[in-house]
């Protein structure tokens, strides 16, 4: 099976995709020749024309609405906002619009829109080109919120999100675009939307993450593990509609949750996973739920000395887990 | 206070054998416009008794969206319209039963089975897109639908779309017609001007005089017409979707109007418009206009008219009595169409 | 004093911070001869005049960017967004702009700007005017977010946010504007921004809210009094940041906690709530944290028996509090 | 690929002492474009050499941002700037030491002390707003900066913004020039249009060949001038500031220009950029274009011009010296600023 980077995952599943079904095309600023600022689009120009990889304006609303109209007719618009910082001018199309056409219209219309945008830091990019916006997408039903964190999965979901009848927002971490690799198959397949994945089964600490920080939870439950504290990791995947049974189930099993997520910590995703802990599995718990995740400043900022200090490591999620342990 | 003065009074533009307009055409017209406004007229009726809690005027748009009814491909063209579009919908084949179901919250209302308020109007068979209550917000979907058709190729469609001149302020309505207009795509834009968004006067929402100067900005033409004058606006509302349809790319059609009721139920317009503006417009209304047309062509005479305006209450009241009798949404429905399967 | 309305307490806010402060003004749609939708600033463009009672385009982001602009010359802009429900135009301005200003200039410059907006359902306003949004507020540093339920607080904390140096959202309860009357002094005066209150001290369970539903809460405190459950009552009145103090230490006292908001359940500003007493008062609960919120769609339908059956109201509240009680 | 030619070879257009400008003031704004320069070529080498992550050029814009900065009343007018304007920012008083600082994320880097990438300036003491990196977000700030001297009364202070053609189609962009042009606010609006967002060229980025053309649609006039003529650039900013602050309304000037290397070093314009249009724009540089007026007007012979170009150097390596052995911000400075007191 081919090994692929994870950006190469996300091009393979719109050449699939597009190659598939002629419902599925991309926009987006800057996918067309330069095939995008962090290559997801290239050579798909070259492939399937102009009508199906539209190099748009500068018009976040413009990108988002267009995809929406164009979904009405039964098209399958995936489109790139070029990072998740430029998310918000296309806000209102997206929660107000896209996550309610088919309830506001009783089930008359539906909205199969993908919206990928790149998020996260610790690639220089400071306050503009850093940030992690997934928790203002995590409050809205109608939506679907999906985080992949390997190339399979970004393949996989990508593909799932495209054939969804509904809206799905995709965030990829910029820093897992090279730094990962894996095996990815060739041709269309998914990985289910609403599922999260046991990525280290394991019996003491239930560890809840998604992107970059999956990876590096992983690394951190690798470190522990020699000092006897056995981590189970959870990969969520989705972060709206949130796997319950998944979430409940490992709690249940370890009594002990820690979350930790590259978003700040007040307001993330993670309050929410404790709530629903609190109030599914409170009589499961030995500890209470702890969550770590980046400081509450507005996003990582330029210099490499702030840069290092505000990202989370493997270390500090080990640390994390440490202390849990000896709760 | 503003003075919006009406445009000097004239009879319609056009001879309607002249646009090939058949006579039966107008009266249906004529007929379809007392519809609108004897809905509009017990749509208030029923707010004042409780019992419809919004109510949103079309009356004044009638000539503006009946014309542009017209120009459509009823079934096969998109509209995406705006709350304002009563007539419109109606012009397209809604019922006025349909406008009560909606305006009572009933489960049968096919706008949105009782979940919109009055005014968001929906028709997936006859291609009337939902909207939102976000001003604006909505001609990017004719943009996008109009993108699908260059991928489908379906030549012969267009979308059309419609707005006040207050929703020409906002952002995402620049973003729709920047890239109608750098791809030329068959979207014709309809700019349903009547001088005010809710009180604000049209000097302090738009910076021109006409709104249809703005579509220079965004390389299509800009039309200005009387949208008081039901021909008038089907000559241009037809020259530009056809235009659109044979790939000359969008308009931005400007229909100069007004609202001759508040904005809505909840607002009263004494507050910023002078009675002597509103009943100068009055003068105006886009049904008498064309009923002084409809006698002096001898298309029918006063006795005619009285009839159809009986039988039109008559069928109001009807449809009025059914809606009321309607069941409301069953509570489950609550939660239903979330997401798809 | 004299009693006022809600909406007439902010009136006054408004109305005294002008005449106190000419740097002080507001902006917004249809604020000047038709007062406002709710008459929020009647009578404000007879007295101040059209520079500083500036009605505006139908422009959400222009509204919120020109106050930011004028804020930056030393003026104190109150911009009204007309419904909550449309404030997602201006989030790019409000979260990227306003409440970084501050930080990414390393304080250079600051942003004291104040937009107001009303939320909330139960007045037949259906999808697009009964919304609670104060969730995609609630994650990003640098804001404050209030939202008052009483006349009194209605114009002291709006005072305090026309005062304060940073940028503040104030959600106001449509439901309260005419259903609610209390004292309210004249002339300006402030209530602390991040301060939760008190409504009615209690021994067995801790309930917070804010809004309309504090005072549900209130009737449902009453209505469970008498059958001898003892539940203090906290409106929160600043949701972020939080009165992390406050609320510890009712929980530490009570052991118990319920949360009430009518904005949706997933996403709401309960998961933070919870997951901040999961994390620092495990110890002291009695049980699991509860959520008692609107159900997970897009806001109030318009149907009176939709809207019925999805707004909460004080048997709720009461129903959820007994089964707390209970536990 | 898309053609963007030239527009057809010339000198300037304007005698410098002609608009009243002395020939030491020329003198003076050629060596700080060459300053510009020089500082934009040293920041691509720090950027090869691993040491400034981020790069964002404004080779070629130099004679727009020179001209406009010469119109501004420094420390007075506010200046609303976007990524690509760091000659603007030199022009207006900031020093190569402060551009290192910030493009090194040092404590002393006055547009941030180092949070922000490179490319986003700022000086509350010259006025000099802090902006994002949203594209288009930032005019509105001039706009209610141009409000708040409508309220202070403040009758001789205008507001200039800068942005990039691209940045036209956003819809916050057009909400800003809606407002100035209802209010006929003292905003001088400066496109500088280098013909590509990124690698989108100009046709598919902006329906209209000339931005200025969208003035139209905002009750303001739209000027184009060639940016890369110094004195054309100056005429026509000096024209459009003047007429603001005495109360005449906003204008939208253009800048035809082209920026003569990649969009940041992240970007590689050899995809979407022809070698020969880039060629044929290099021979309009517009400091060489400068350097030949200014030899043929007898301002400076060669030698001299070779003196400026010594200087400038050695000036530039000492501030990059500094810069580099500048301190890093205190990690405690993490959390600092995040709301006042
Ligand atoms: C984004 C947004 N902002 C504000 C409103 C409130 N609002 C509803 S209708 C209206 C006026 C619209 O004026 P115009 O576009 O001229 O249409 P008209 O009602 O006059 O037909 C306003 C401000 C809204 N619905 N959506
Ligand atoms: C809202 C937003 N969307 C997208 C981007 C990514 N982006 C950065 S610069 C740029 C191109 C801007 O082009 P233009 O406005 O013409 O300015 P130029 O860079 O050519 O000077 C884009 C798309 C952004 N920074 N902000
Ligand atoms: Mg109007
Ligand atoms: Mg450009």
């Amino acid at each position: 099976m081919p090994q692929l980077n994870l950006i190469e995952a996300v091009r393979s599943a719109m050449a699939d995709a597009m190659a598939e079904d002629a419902r599925v095309f991309v926009l987006g600023e800057d996918v067309g020749l330069k095939g995008g600022v962090f290559l997801a689009t290239d050579g798909l120009l070259a492939r399937f024309g102009p009508d199906r990889v539209v190099d748009m304006p500068i018009a976040e609303a413009g990108i988002v609405g267009m995809a929406i109209g164009a979904s009405l007719h039964g098209l399958r618009p995936v489109a790139e906002i070029q990072f998740a910082d430029y998310i918000h001018p296309a806000i209102d199309q997206i929660l107000n619009e896209a996550a309610r056409l088919r309830y506001r219209s009783n089930g008359d219309w539906h909205c199969p829109i993908v919206v990928r945008a790149p998020f996260g830091a610790g690639v220089h990019g400071a306050l503009y080109h850093s940030q992690s916006t997934e928790a203002l997408f995590t409050s809205t039903p109608g939506l679907k919120v999906v985080v992949p964190s390997t190339p399979y999965d970004a393949k996989g979901l990508l593909i799932a999100a495209i054939r969804d009848p509904d809206p799905v927002i995709v965030f990829e971490h910029k820093q897992l675009y090279r730094g990962v690799r894996g095996d990815v198959p060739e041709g269309t397949y998914t990985v289910p939307l609403g599922q999260a994945a046991v990525r280290r089964a394991g019996a003491q600490i239930s560890l809840f993450t998604y992107g970059l920080m999956a990876h590096y939870s992983l690394e951190a439950a690798k470190v522990v593990a020699d000092e006897g504290i056995d981590v189970e990791v959870i990969d969520l995947r989705t972060l709206y509609p949130l796997d319950q049974a998944t979430i409940l189930g490992s709690v249940r099993k370890t009594g002990k949750a820690l979350i930790v997520h590259e978003d700040k910590l007040t307001g993330g995703v993670g309050g929410e996973i404790s709530a629903l802990i609190a109030e599914h599995a409170f009589e499961a718990l030995d500890a209470p739920v702890r969550r770590l995740a980046s400081p509450d400043v507005h996003a990582v900022a330029f210099s490499d000395v702030l840069e290092a200090h505000f990202m989370l490591n493997p270390q500090k999620i080990a640390t994390a887990v440490r202390e849990l342990a000896a709760y | 206070m503003q003075d919006a003065s009406p445009p000097p009074g004239h009879d319609l533009q056009y001879e309607h054998a002249a646009l090939g307009l058949s006579d039966a055409q107008v009266l249906a017209a004529l007929r379809g416009m007392i519809v609108a406004r004897t809905v509009d007229d017990r749509l208030w009726l029923l707010s004042r008794q409780g019992k419809a809690h919004f109510v949103i005027t079309s009356a004044g748009h009638e000539a503006t969206q009946f014309g542009c009814a017209w120009a459509v491909q009823i079934g096969r063209d998109y509209v995406v319209p705006y709350y304002r579009d009563m007539a419109l919908v109606l012009a397209l084949g809604q019922t006025p039963r349909d406008i009560f179901l909606h305006a009572l919250g009933k489960a049968e209302d096919p706008a949105s089975g009782g979940r919109q308020m009055f005014g968001h109007f929906n028709s997936r068979a006859l291609r009337i897109v939902s909207g939102s209550s976000s001003v604006g917000s909505h001609p990017l979907h004719a943009v996008g639908l109009a993108w699908a058709f260059r991928i489908t190729k379906e030549t012969d469609l267009a979308a059309m779309t419609f707005f006040g001149e207050g929703a020409t302020s906002e952002g995402a309505w620049h973003e729709a017609m920047t890239i109608a207009g750098i791809h030329q795509l068959p979207v014709v834009f309809v700019c349903e001007n009547n001088q005010y968004a809710i009180s604000v006067p049209q000097a302090r929402e738009v910076p021109v005089p006409d709104v249809a100067t703005k579509a220079a900005g965004y390389g299509m033409p800009g039309m200005v017409v009387d949208g008081n004058d039901l021909f008038a606006v089907y000559a241009a509302a037809q020259a530009a979707l056809a235009r659109a349809r044979a790939g000359g790319g969008p308009t931005l059609l400007e229909c100069k109007t007004y609202r001759l009721r508040p904005h809505s139920n909840a607002d009263d317009d004494r507050k910023y418009r002078r009675v002597e503006e509103v009943d100068a417009w009055r003068a105006r209304d886009p049904i008498t206009r064309l009923e002084r047309y409809a006698l002096h062509s001898e298309l029918i005479d006063p006795a005619g008219l009285a009839d159809i305006r009986t039988a039109v209450v008559a069928e109001v009241d009807v449809a009025i009595a059914e809606a009321e009798r309607a069941p409301n949404p069953a509570i489950e429905s609550l939660l239903h169409h979330l997401y798809g399967e």
